[in-house]
């Protein structure tokens, strides 16, 4: 069968953008004008989707709680490479960021002790140090966080970090062991150290590779990019719920290119080749 | 042997056994090497960091190429975050990495992570050259459908929705479990490797053959 | 369960003090290391693609290298790369091949200088011919994916001079990237002759065992640049890691080939005929993969079994 | 002012820096992507001459374990610490300043402090992994009996043994991962690849909590 390659010819013409990137730009402006839609609704105060519940969101608090009670600390931790914050995972960041926030929260309310563990990326601490901070202050107890002792920085090397938690897990105690963000599978003996231990572990991570530890080890999971909406749910920030709202209609979108994609290549079309415009 | 080399193998069966010592659960040994090469790590990392911004930052500003000022003063800027009054002069620097972040974010996935896997599933549906590679790419795009429903947020998982997520479930702890199965034999040859360093090299090297 | 019921054997079954499960799979493990098994194996088609592209590398081509050392991860992709530069030291001199390697972990820098000096030595003709039909660069941080952006654009921006710290060809250090003949003629390939970057090669190997990288760098060799260039790679990686390179295997595919942990080193090393630690160690799983095989089985046993026979006690 | 300098300039620069990125990637313009190899070189930069912040909580936190509980042990274990600290130093400063990471007295603690540790703690996730499998994976719901099965033929699938002997595992191992297995992590990636792009316009747009606000305490 003969396929018509019109699109493609016709296009590569033009010099404005660069070549090979017509569907890209095609993408990000949906992307772009669905964003800015929903910020829109949400600035104007109009009524957004609800996130559906997310278990371990719950359980977050509910092991905070229990940290106050047996007066064990509650442990945080972006992962030893979880921090990035100028590669294509930066949304991970963020994402844990709301989480961190959330927890940090909740410890200066409750009254529970925060350690978190830094990541091995000493260029993202004012980030994440900024973000603590600003939890406790909103909270109105700045000094209830010692950063000389509970902010903890092991070095560049991804076991140490491993080895490290589960070590501050023997000398300090934990009652709630929290793992979200860009995570990797090396963290797995820190989660079964603090499964030892005794402490409920949550964990999540969009890094796909990394899921399987958290399916073995935690009581709660994030699963894959729950943590964005996690990350959105607990803010209660109307901009933050519109934005999922907007990656529910993208993944309608991408839906629906597959599945009238593979009709039209059925039909004769040469998508495939249209992909490279 | 050389006396360096055989201190060294006693060290490092010292460090390979307390680290070991982890599994039998809180004990000394794990804490003491834990910290020793965290002592270690720390400073490894100052070491190169220190090394790398002489060899990109600072010998090219003595040479005269004054572009890399910049950078440099905003990596020293971060340092202001240990103080509590200039604290905020360290969102600049971060500004520049998330910037950059961001910007290749919001780009760079569009192409490799969504279109090509788009088209990816298309053309090995379509273009199956046997029954066999037809049945792996109608798996893949009944997952495809059924994972995507899956992370739907805005709707309670029930009737179809739901029946389509929970069968996205099942490929979703397939591809877990496929991810852990590699990950096993992989650790599995690491621990080889140190019984194989404990047997071979520390004990009948070392302790038994002598030097 | 009642209070003071005798456990059934189901229960101890699907209880065993984790303890005995360590030391069953630690001394699994250690007999091979004492008695070898020397069980034949077989080259899985990712292994042989990965050595096919490298050895049916037409003359006349240029091929970028990443030295993959991560010394925490040594015992497991350590074989891999040895054979990998093996297989590419046996190419012959008639093909032309031009080289030029880098590291991009500081660990790297120093093993990959014990490694060339000694295990992966150059041949002759290519010891005499360094900075003329290779070059290695040294550690070069293209960890991140901005710098791996500007490395694939060009690769000087990251990498002004050649800083290899061993002793074969150390009259090249410090020498601009540009003035070495190799990467010159490199240069001269494709495009702008006063450019290095990554159009100029015919394949890249490169390893990682972050398992987001290949996404990572097809964003950036596969998809990247104008107009559309496309570098095929092939990739050194670890057993977990397959799923993520899956996506992007194939014929038609950014990545050619893939050689995951080493249980897929030891197919290379059959397949170059340099055997070495990559089949001793596959050797090694053998039992504990009986090992495995058995817990899974009682662990499955003591569930069904409670279920099935318990019913009507409860 | 005091919002301008500490909020809104760098919420602004993270959006200028951003949609420069995102106009480089689509326009042909060369100094646009010269710019952009030119912040890639920052962004590294930046990495390196930061990583002093790091050290200063890693000298911190220890000493203030040690301060709350000074026991002979504690003693000795943050000792240790304290002594590669100054072990390190030595090294530097007698075996040539920086360069000395190249000399072999360097090598010696990394090979044997640095390598030894990261292999065994690997070693430490196997020995737990066999914990895990002996007990997660039993076929009592739908997703731990997927584990069982997939898990359990890749596994069969890579080790020679089975290979060799039993007919099929390997096609069955094959077949796991390249069809139902590739089935979710496909589409598991887009969906991942769709919630990053979202929170990164968002981050542009100025609406990101976590970023905007941060340290402004």
């Amino acid at each position: 069968m003969k396929k018509i390659n019109f699109f493609y010819r016709n296009v590569i013409k033009m010099e404005i953008f660069k070549t090979g990137r017509m569907w890209d730009l095609a993408i990000f402006i949906v992307f772009f004008a669905l964003t800015v839609y929903y910020l829109d609704r949400a600035s104007k105060g109009k009524p957004l989707p609800k996130i559906r519940s997310i278990a371990a969101l719950e359980a977050i608090r509910e092991g905070v709680g229990r940290g106050v009670e047996i007066r064990k600390p509650v442990h945080y931790s972006f992962g030893p490479t979880g921090a990035v914050v100028s590669g294509a995972d930066v949304s991970q960041t963020v994402a844990s960021l709301g989480i961190l926030q959330y927890t940090a929260g909740l410890c200066a309310r409750l009254g529970a002790r925060l350690i978190f563990h830094l990541p091995n990326q000493p260029f993202a601490i004012p980030l994440l140090e900024g973000a603590v901070d600003e939890a406790y202050l909103q909270e109105g107890r700045t000094e209830a966080f010692d950063k000389q002792r509970d902010l903890r920085f092991y070095g560049t090397g991804s076991m140490v970090f491993a080895s490290a938690m589960a070590s501050s897990f023997m000398d300090d105690g934990v009652a709630l062991n929290i793992l979200v963000g860009r995570q990797t599978t090396i963290i797995y003996p820190a989660l079964e150290a603090a499964k030892i231990q005794g402490a409920i572990n949550i964990g999540g991570t969009a890094r796909w590779t990394a899921m399987y530890i958290f399916a073995l080890t935690c009581d709660y999971i994030f699963i894959g990019e729950e943590i964005y909406a996690a990350g959105a749910k607990v803010t209660d920030n109307p901009y933050m719920t519109a934005s999922i709202a907007a990656e529910e209609n993208m993944k309608y979108i991408f839906l629906a290119i597959l599945i009238l994609g593979l009709i039209l290549t059925a039909v004769g079309l040469d998508i495939p080749a249209l992909f490279k415009i | 042997m050389l006396i360096q080399d055989q201190i060294g193998l006693v060290v490092s069966a010292i460090m390979i056994v307390s680290q070991l010592s982890l599994i039998v659960g809180d004990n000394f040994f794990f804490r003491w090497s834990t910290r020793v090469v965290i002592g270690f790590s720390v400073m490894h990392a100052l070491i190169w960091g220190i090394y790398w911004s002489n060899r990109y930052a600072v010998q090219p500003i003595m040479k005269g190429e004054l572009v890399w000022i910049i950078p440099f003063v905003l990596g020293l800027m971060m340092y202001t975050r240990l103080t509590k009054k200039w604290a905020w002069v360290s969102k600049y620097p971060m500004g520049l990495q998330l910037g950059v972040g961001f910007g290749v974010v919001v780009v760079s996935m569009i192409r490799s992570q969504i279109l090509d896997q788009i088209k990816m599933t298309i053309v090995d549906l379509l273009g199956a050259s046997s029954p066999y590679a037809l049945l792996n790419a109608v798996l893949v795009f009944i997952g495809s459908i059924t994972v995507t429903t899956f992370f739907f947020f805005t709707k309670e998982h029930t009737g179809l929705l739901g029946k389509s997520a929970y069968l996205g479930r099942a490929f979703i702890m397939c591809s877990i479990a496929v991810i852990w199965a590699g990950d096993y034999i992989w650790a599995m040859s690491m621990l080889a490797g140190q019984l194989q360093f404990l047997i071979r090299d520390f004990l009948f090297g070392l302790v038994l053959g002598g030097a | 369960m009642v209070e003071g019921k005798k456990e059934s054997i189901w229960d101890k079954m699907g209880s065993i003090d984790y303890r005995i499960i360590y030391a069953v799979f630690i001394v699994m493990l250690s007999i091979p290391i004492f008695s070898p098994l020397g069980i034949p194996m077989k080259v899985s088609q990712p292994v042989q693609d990965y050595y096919n592209a490298i050895v049916n590398l037409p003359p006349d081509s240029a091929i970028l290298v990443h030295s993959f050392v991560d010394l925490s991860v040594w015992a497991d992709t350590g074989p891999i790369l040895i054979a990998t530069w093996k297989t590419i030291w046996d190419i012959a001199e008639e093909k032309n091949i031009k080289i030029i390697a880098y590291t991009s972990l500081s660990d790297g820098a120093l093993k990959m200088s014990d490694l060339l000096l000694d295990e992966i030595k150059p041949p002759q003709w290519r010891a005499d011919s360094y900075g003329e039909t290779w070059v290695d660069l040294g550690y070069i941080p293209v960890v991140n994916e901005p710098v791996q952006a500007s490395f694939a654009a060009d690769i000087t921006s990251v990498a002004a001079t050649d800083g290899h710290i061993y002793d074969v060809g150390s009259e090249w250090v410090g020498t601009p990237l540009l003035d070495i003949p190799v990467v010159k003629d490199i240069a001269a390939r494709g495009g702008d002759p006063n450019v290095i970057n990554v159009y100029d090669f015919d394949l890249y190997i490169w390893g990682s065992w972050g398992c987001t990288s290949p996404d990572q760098w097809v964003r950036q060799f596969w998809t990247t640049g104008n107009p559309l260039y496309e570098l095929p790679m092939v990739m050194m990686t670890i057993g977990n890691c397959v799923p993520n390179v899956m996506p992007y295997y194939g014929a038609d595919k950014p990545i050619l080939g893939f050689v995951p942990g080493s249980a897929g080193a030891a197919g290379l090393e059959l397949l170059c005929g340099h055997k070495g630690e990559g089949i001793v160690m596959a050797d090694i799983g053998d039992l504990a993969g009986i090992a495995t095989v058995f817990f899974l089985i009682l662990g499955n046993v003591s569930y069904w079994g409670k279920r099935l026979f318990e019913k009507e006690e409860r | 002012m005091s919002t301008l300098l500490r909020k809104d300039l760098p919420t602004l620069l993270i959006a200028v820096l951003g949609f420069a990125i995102v106009a480089e990637w689509f326009l042909p313009i060369a100094a646009l992507s010269g710019f952009k190899t030119y912040l890639g070189v920052c962004v590294e930069i930046i990495y390196r001459t930061s990583i002093g912040i790091g050290t200063v909580y890693a000298f911190t936190s220890e000493y203030a374990q040690w301060r709350r509980n000074r026991t002979l042990q504690q003693t000795l274990i943050s000792g240790s610490m304290f002594a590669m600290f100054g072990i390190m130093t030595i090294v530097v400063i007698f075996y040539g300043g920086t360069e000395s990471v190249y000399s072999a007295e360097y090598r010696w603690f990394q090979y044997n402090i640095y390598q030894p540790q990261s292999q065994a703690m690997y070693a430490v996730m196997f020995l737990f992994q066999c914990g895990s499998l002996y007990r997660v994976c039993r076929a009592r719901s739908m997703e731990t009996t997927v584990l069982l099965v997939a898990g359990g033929a890749f596994i069969l699938s890579s080790i020679p043994l089975f290979a060799s002997f039993i007919p099929g595992v390997v096609e069955l191992g094959t077949f796991v991962s390249e069809g139902p297995s590739l089935g979710g992590t496909r589409p598991a990636n887009m969906s991942a690849a769709i919630g990053a792009i979202i929170v990164g316009l968002r981050s542009l747009l100025g609406k990101e909590q976590a970023t905007m606000e941060t340290g402004s305490g």
